[in-house]
This record gives C-alpha cells, structure tokens and sequence, in this order.
C-alpha cells in the first residue's frame, strides 16, 4: 500500500535537549565527524488505494495542525514514497 | 460491534485430521515439551493433538504457567496455615491474586511477579511490560489499581553493561507506572555481580475493592457470552515458538514475529478505567487478565474455574498481524487485553462501555454446558480439549535435590578483614558503607517515579514501608515492604526466606501498621539444577515456617526459575512483600529523626 | 487529623462554585483536582473530553497526567476534543480556565496560551517538590497569595522545559503575565525560569508544578515555602483554588 | 553545512502506541484517508566540512548503535541531503 512520509524537525532556535544529548554521546563512541545533531519526527501514513491530491491535501493538513506544533516545530516534508 | 477479519487460508490441522493422521511428526519438542509429557497429551486426547491443541499443552504445560517444578513445594503456604491466619484472607492462593478484607468493607489485593529475562533482553520495554502485567492481574480480581513497587537487582555497577540495564529498567517502570497514574511508593535496588547476566525485575502491584465488587476468573453459566477486549493480537511472545509460523509444520516461509514486546501504558489506562467501570455497572460474571500464555491460558482458566465448558471462534479474535496462524493466535503474549464473561442480558451495557472508552472488543463465543474448551477456526475444529488438562492437571514434578557440597565450607568462612577500631576508623567504616552503591541515597531513581498521583501517598521513598490511604473519610489504609537477601539465602536458603520475611514485616510494622499478609516472587536458576532445587525447598520451607511463626498467609506470588547465566545460578533471591493495615494512616511513622532533641532507643536483640 | 474536610468551615457560597475537571483518556490528576476544589470549599463537577458540553461550571479545570499517553506531543491529541471547543469559547467570554501540567500542555496546544513545553532539559522524568514564586496575583487563580510569594509544591513531568520565542518571552514580562517562576535551580531548562503564564486577559492561566498534590495535610510536601512542615504537611498550593473560588464569588458569579 | 539525514523507523512487526494513537486520532479531524500511521525519528547530523566515507560510515555506526534500537527499530535511510 501506498505510503505518504510526512518529516517534522524542531525549528532551527529552537533547544532540541535530545539533539543535544546525542550530540554530545557521539564523540564518546568514537565517533567525532559531527559538529550537531537534531532529531525530528517521521510519519508514515499508509493508504488504501490511490494517492489522489485529495488525500495528499489530508495529509498536509494533519502535518500542520496534528503532527507538528508550529510554535516550535517545522514540517520538512509531505511525500508519496514509492512503493517498494 | 466489531468486524472479525476474514477468516485466513491455513492448511488447517482440525480434530477431525488430527485423529486421521496420527504419525504426523509434530515439534513437540522445540515447542518444549519432553517427550513423555507428549505422551501424556496424546493420552488424555486419545489421539494425537492439533496443531492448535499442541501450542497450547506446550505453553501452558510450561514451566512459567504450570509451576511444574515448584509445586510440590509451594503447598506448604497453604499446609502451614492455622484458621486463624485466614481470618482476613477473603481470595487466597490460586486466583490471579490474593485478597485480604482490611475491614469497613474495604479489601485489598496485592501480588508480586518477575519479568527478568524479558528486561535483560529489552531494558526499556521488559520492566515496562512487567509493571503492565502485574497491574492487570490486580484489576482482573475487580479492583482499582492504587500503587506499585519495584524491587530490582543489577550486576555490578561498575559492569559495563549495567547502565544500560539501569537506566532502561528504571524508565521503563517509570514510564509506564507514571504514565498509569499510579503512584510508585517503594521497591528494592542492589547491585551485585551475581545478577550481571541476569537482573532481576520485580514488580508489586496493589489495589483495592469493596468486599462485594470481587471478581473471580471463572466462566459460569452456559450461554453467557466470551468476550476478548483491549489490545489487538500481534505476534508478541510468540518468538520462541517459531515452528508454529506454519501450521502444517512443513513449510519454510520466514515469518516476522517480534523479538520483544513494546507496552502502550495509554491503552493500559483506559482499560483500567474501563474494567472499573465494568465492575461499577456489574456487567462482567468473570474476567481474565491475558499474559503469559495470552489466549490459551485465558480460555483454559476460565472454562476450567468455571462450572461448564466454552466453545470459541478464533477467526473473531482483532488481529494486528493478520499472517498469524491459530497456534500461534493461542499462544501470543500481546499486552493490555483482557477475556470476560458476559450475561446475554448485559451485552448491549458492555458494548455502551467499550463505545465509550474507545475500547476494541471482539465476541469469541460462549460458555457451554459440555464440560469441554472447542475452539474453531472458521468453523472448523482445532481445539477439543479438557479445560482443566490444560489448565490445572498439568505435570508435576518431585525434581531430585542435593544440598550443595560447597554449603558447609561457604557458611563456614567468615569475615578475615580487619577490624576498624577507634572512633575515627569507627567513622571512616560507616562512611565508606553509607557510600557504597546498596547503602546510599536512591533518590537518583526514585525521583523519576510520581509518587503523588492520587493524592493517597502518605509514605513513599525514602521510608521503610509505602502507605496508602484507602478510605478518604476514616484514613484507613495499607502499608508494604518489599525485601530479600540474596546473600543470606544463598549462604543459608531456610533462614535466608525467613530473614527476608521478617525484614519485610519489620518495615511495616514499624511505620505502624499491623501485618496482614504476604505475597513473594521467588527468583531462582534452573530447577534442573538439584543444588538449585534445594535452596528452592529450603527457601519455600522458610517462608512457610516463618508465615506461620508470624501469623501471615501468604496470598499469591510468582515463581522465576532459569536465572542463570551460562551454568550459573543466581543467588537465590526471594522477595517478600507484606502489607499490614492501619485505622487511620496518620498514625504512621516515618523512619529518620526529624526535629532536634529526640532521644534514640534501640530495641530487640 | 489527616482528611479532615471538615477543617474549613463550610461557606454556601463557596459551595454553590462549580469548577468543571475535565477528563480525558489518560488523564490521571482528574479526581486529586477535584478534590483540591471539594478542600477549598468549592463544587467540582467532572466533564468529559467528548462531550461538548461545560454543564454550567463557573470555571475549568484541565488537569494532569499523559492524555492519549503524550505519544505525539504532550496535549496534541487532546486539543481537538469536543469540550476543548467549549473550553475555547468560554475562555474567551472571560471564564477562569486553569491548565496543570499536562493540562497546560494542552491550553497551549489549544493556542489559549503562548509558548510550547519540550522534553526536560535533563530529559528525564522527575519528580520532586519545587519552590515557586507567584509574580502576579491578579489573575482569578492567584489573588489569594502575596505578589512575590513562595509556594513549594511537587513537579513531575518529562516534557516540562517551557519554550516560546524570544518576542513572545518579551511580551509576557513586559505585561505581567508570567505568573510563576521557579525559585533557586532552574529544574527543567524553561526559558527564564517560566513554571507558570496567564493570557492576556488573565484569565486563563497554565502551569507545570501541581498545586493539586498540595491542599491536604499529610498528603503534600514536606516543606512550605515558609520551611519544614512536617511530615507531608505542605498545603501551599490550596489558594490556586480557593482564589478562584473567591474571585467568583466576589464577581456575583454564583 | 552538508547534513546526514537518518531515518529510523519501528519494526513493522511492533506494535507502535505512537502511530496507533494518531491514527486513532485523523478521522476525529475529519481526516479519513488513512488506514495506519507509524510514527519514526528522523535525525539530522551537521558535518563540519566534505562529507567524506569516512564520515558516512560514522553515521552509519551512529544509525546502528545510539540512534537506534535495533531490537524494536529498523534503520531505513542513512543519506547526505544536498544543501539548501
Ligand atoms: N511463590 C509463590 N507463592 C505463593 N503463591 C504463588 C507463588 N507463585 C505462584 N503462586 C500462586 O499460584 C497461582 C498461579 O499463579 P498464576 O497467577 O497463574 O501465575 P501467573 O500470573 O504467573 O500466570 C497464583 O495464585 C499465584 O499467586
């Protein structure tokens, strides 16, 4: 079945304390090649049948009104990805 | 109502093939029976079993549901019991848990179960499940779930792996706890290497009813409805019992199951809220709670308490995972569901408050008058089975014991360290032991546990008991203690159980409750094991000679045997919980001195 | 004695307030709110998330626990019940709504108060019993405590750090409108120490800490803003609620 | 700065409480046109500099060890992201 992604990130000024935190994990693994980290949110919604621009306008609704707080988050991305 | 999903095409091992074909090789085996424990199936069914019917022998038949190994020993709580222990004891031992009257028509019940392996695997989600698990046995006896504790033993705590055990554990027993709404008013936490592969991960669950809200997990009543509630069926806890992904045992697809189960605390609350009100509105005649062993157990119990059979369409079970076949449908572990018993009269009220919960439910069948569990699989039978073969008649075993040769020469050694002397090394000794990792300030755990919520906590971290206020109006209310010494039992089980016992009713006692009952998760390695039988015995053989000393029942419990690593055991760890009772919990005692200019008595030996 | 409801002397008018508690799924400081207003000599009357109806309460409570378990964000979910449409309009027609922790969570969800809550900046769950200070005793939930007074009342949540931009940070002192503020150690990150925020016109007011788990003696803290208490004896969150209910009073609104 | 992005997803055999409770939730808005949600994280890594093999495969480890659990979540994208 067809897949919408829908992407959310914390706004850039935005604190992100979880970002932060692995950020400040990796270099104690080892693993110094990044100079900041965030973390976001992903979504997958799946529909049954097509996705017809109706559904995509769904999906772009529920992306900014449910799935992200525009206060303090952006939605990246609304999507079709392609079936595998 | 809801809709049953269309029933799958499986090559469907009914009765009717069963008895037909009776040299199919079955994995009797892998699904972990011994072989004359088969034997015995197929001597009670007089045919071979189904598919079905094997998961369901297998996984009930097994260690964690049957008790196969401890039961012999565990009689004694209820050999050792004089009249006047039961006087308080209104459900004892054999139902989901224990429930003991605290009087003004308020009961309370309480019990303690393990979810140790589970937690080693997936810190997070093993401590979470468990805390979910023991807090539905609490609501399937009809009460309101109030409090929980956890006692937990780690590996060292400079062991490289024992962070990700502590933190995973400690938050996922907040988070589900926390997120329950129920406050966390105690628990154990230790650290010694004995547990390095193998923590241990208790919780306590206590709750509290009228005396006429009790509910009993029985199925009564020929025609009076099954119903199954909660969460959907997924693959969970099934991981072990692979051979199942092909019902007719011969195909090779890969199947997906899960390795671990991931709890959802939000569905759990409202199925609380929604069994309560259940009970509230009387509607339910029985109630089951699904964990271990998920379905198979559920049905079996229920029809087996009960005074008739139950017949049951499994295609009408809500599935997350559609692939699963009916063995497997039986035998899965997915968390927040729940079976009930329900009077045709009273299937409109249930169903009005499942509505309203936003609660899925799915009716399975009924209970019959044929003394008989059938189970159908799109109208075909797979299951025709005595309930209480299943349920109650499994196997039992006498395993050999031997006290360990190493017993004398450990209690013979004693501490060859030196002594401090003088105050300043007097000093320097308490420091370094108030310091160590068993002795010092918890808090760094236990504030990430609310004990607020419900606004009923009149003692939590850091006193020796939790209290509870039960009755808002006159103040009475419960106090526990959890407490074990895995040292002490393992240098001598007997009195290990009983020091255990008597710390816990210590606790209590003194923060000025009245002892009233106990319930314990024993925590030992492999049974298998006759030196590891023995210091079971020994402990069990403890614990009921101290009950009796003290004038407690013990109400219910769990047993977790197979903690070991490699070839081993644990020490041998049984937790005591007891409750004691107050009039009126402002009387209770908090431990520490609080003003200025009190004086300091010691008492006892 | 612990319990004693009878301690207030029971004042009819007080009585004849009805605070409305909502419950949501997930909701778990519904019946100890209730309780706090039954203590302050009020009448709390429960309501329910899918019912679009206040029953004629006099004000609103949204209180604590994880709504819809806070799987997407604390309060996301909650925001479009049907009686948060209710909540909504009643607000803006001036009638007192009080948010606790997850309840704030959910007003500012609702867009009736400014600013987000983020996962603690230790990112942890906590729980602990904090020292507020109360900046602004003009809102219908505060006028019973002294401006700049303190009150120790336990905090508990995972997702506490209030955020807002700095602009909106800017309006709020510079109106007043932040009402509490942690005193000593910032516990959670919250920017300039914000535990507490009304709207514009004041009535409306959200918080993290829970003033709920502070009106009983015995059942509380044991501290006070004003020291040692003694054993569970800190009481001090129980004027949050009997200033509404005098506030309501004094206005003629029962 | 060039970033990483990984997308780190629940195992479709888990159960995801997230995803089932926003699914539960869209066709409250009058939003219908899903059949399931799952709810994923989305992390974003900044590198100072060209992001070299070498930096991937940190990422790579990152993704396999700290940033996923890989016994409830499957990794389902380690990429660059062009920059804006
Ligand atoms: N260690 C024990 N002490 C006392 N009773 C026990 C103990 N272990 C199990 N029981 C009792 O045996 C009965 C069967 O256990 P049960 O509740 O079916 O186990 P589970 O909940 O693990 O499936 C219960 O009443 C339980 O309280």
């Amino acid at each position: 079945m067809p897949r919408i992604v829908v992407d959310v990130m914390p706004k850039p000024e935005i604190l992100d304390p979880q970002g932060k935190a692995i950020a400040g994990a990796l270099p104690r693994l080892g693993l110094s090649g990044f100079t900041g980290v965030r973390q976001g949110k992903r979504f997958e919604l799946t529909v049954d049948g097509d996705v017809t621009e109706e559904v995509l306008e769904q999906a772009r609704t529920a992306a900014a009104t449910l799935l992200s707080n525009p206060v303090i988050e952006d939605v990246t991305r609304v999507e079709v990805i392609p079936e595998a | 109502m809801t809709v049953s999903p269309a029933a799958q095409k499986f090559n469907i091992d009914t009765v009717e093939h069963a008895a037909a074909t009776p040299d199919t090789e079955l994995p009797w085996a892998e699904l972990g029976l011994k072989e004359d424990e088969f034997r015995r199936v197929v001597e009670i069914l007089g045919r071979r079993p189904t598919a079905a019917e094997l998961a369901m022998y297998s996984v009930m038949w097994s260690e964690h549901c049957s008790y196969k190994s401890s039961k012999v020993h565990l009689k004694q709580f209820g050999d050792k019991v004089t009249e006047k222990m039961k006087e308080h004891l209104l459900v004892g031992i054999g139902e989901n848990a224990g429930v003991v009257d605290i009087g003004e028509g308020w009961a309370v019940t309480f019990k303690v179960e393990s979810h140790n392996h589970p937690s080693f695997v997936e810190p997070y989600q093993g401590a979470a499940t468990g805390v979910g698990g023991i807090v539905r046995d609490i609501i399937s006896m009809g009460a309101r779930p109030v409090a929980v504790m956890d006692p937990l033993r780690f590996g060292a705590i400079d062991h490289p792996d024992t962070a990700r055990l502590v933190h995973g554990i400690v938050s996922g027993i907040g988070g589900y706890g926390n997120s329950l709404g129920l406050p966390n008013i105690g628990g154990e936490l230790v650290f010694d290497s004995v547990y390095q592969g193998n923590p241990l991960v208790n919780a306590l669950a206590v709750g509290v009813l009228r005396h006429e809200d009790i509910r009993l997990a029985n199925a009564s009543g020929a025609g009076n409805k099954v119903v199954l509630f909660g969460a959907r069926t997924g693959g969970d806890g099934i991981g072990g019992a692979s051979v199942l992904a092909s019902e007719s045992f011969d195909a090779d697809k890969p199947s997906k199951r899960p390795a671990v189960q991931v709890g959802d605390p939000f569905a759990e609350k409202v199925l609380i809220e929604c069994c309560l009100e259940l009970f509230k509105a009387s509607v339910v005649e029985g109630i089951q709670d699904l964990g271990a062993a998920g379905i198979s157990c559920a049905t079996s119990e229920l029809a087996s308490n009960g005074d008739g059979g139950m017949h049951v369409e499994l295609t009408n079970v809500l599935l997350r995972d559609p692939s699963l076949t009916p063995g497997e449908i039986l035998m899965s572990e997915s968390q927040e569901r729940m079976m009930a018993v329900v009077t045709p009269e009273n299937v409109e009220a249930f169903e009005a408050i499942m509505d309203k919960w936003n609660v899925e439910y799915s009716w399975l069948g009924e209970v019959t008058g044929t003394g008989r569990l059938i189970i159908d699989w799109d109208g075909e039978t797979i299951v025709d089975v005595d309930p209480r073969t299943v349920a109650h008649e499994g196997p039992v075993y006498e395993r050999p014991m031997s006290r360990p040769a190493v017993q004398d020469s450990i209690q013979g050694s004693s501490f060859d360290g030196e002594r401090p002397i003088g105050s300043a090394a007097i000093r320097d000794a308490i420091l370094e032991l108030m310091a160590s990792p068993n002795m010092c300030d918890k808090s760094w755990v236990t504030n990430q546990y609310d004990r607020y919520v419900q606004g009923n906590t009149a003692l939590a971290m850091p006193d020796d008991a939790g209290v509870i206020r039960v009755d808002e109006t006159t103040g009475l209310g419960v106090a526990i203690s959890t407490d074990a010494n895995g040292r002490y039992s393992y240098l001598n089980p007997y009195e290990g159980a009983k020091l255990a016992l008597a710390e816990s009713y210590r606790n209590v006692a003194t923060s000025g409750a009245t002892p009233l009952a106990v319930t314990d998760c024993l925590n030992f390695g492999s049974p298998e094991d006759p030196e590891v039988m023995w210091q079971f015995a020994e402990s069990v053989r403890g614990l009921a000679d101290g009950c009796r000393e003290l004038g407690v029942p013990v109400t219910g419990g769990n047993v977790s045997l197979y903690n070991q690593t490699g070839g081993v055991a644990i020490h041998p760890t049984p937790v005591v919980g007891v409750l004691g009772v107050f009039d009126d919990v402002a009387r209770r005692t908090p431990s520490g001195w609080r003003e200025d200019g009190q004086a300091i008595y010691l008492m006892g030996v | 004695m612990i319990g004693d409801f009878s301690a207030a002397p029971e004042d009819a008018a007080l009585r004849a307030v009805r605070i409305g508690v909502i419950t949501f799924p997930g909701t778990l400081d519904d019946r100890d709110a209730a309780r706090a207003v039954t203590i302050a000599g009020g009448t709390a009357v429960g309501l329910w998330h899918a019912e679009a109806n206040l029953h004629d309460v006099d004000a609103v409570i949204v209180p604590g626990g994880f709504s819809y378990g806070d799987y997407l964000r604390a309060g996301a979910i909650s925001r479009f019940a049907p009686v948060m449409e209710k909540v909504v309009d009643a607000a803006a027609g001036g009638m007192p709504v009080l948010g606790i922790c997850n309840g704030f969570q959910i007003l500012t969800e609702a867009h009736l108060l400014p600013g987000s809550m983020i996962k603690n900046n230790h990112l942890k769950f906590s729980c602990a019993d904090q020292l507020l200070r109360v900046e602004n005793n003009s809102t219908a939930w505060t006028s019973g405590y002294e401006q700049g007074a303190g009150m120790v009342i336990p905090l508990k949540n995972q997702d506490g750090q209030y955020v807002a931009d700095e602009k909106t940070l800017d309006e709020l002192e510079g109106e007043g409108r932040v009402v509490f503020r942690y005193d000593g150690e910032n516990p959670n990150g919250s920017r300039r120490g914000i535990a507490g925020i009304t709207n514009a016109a004041g009535n409306v007011v959200g918080l993290m800490p829970h003033p709920e788990h502070a009106v009983e003696p015995g059942f509380g803290p044991d501290s006070s803003a004003y020291g040692q208490v003694g054993l569970g004896y800190g009481t001090d969150g129980l004027r949050i609620f009997s200033s509404v209910l005098n506030t309501l009073v004094a206005g003629g609104k029962s």
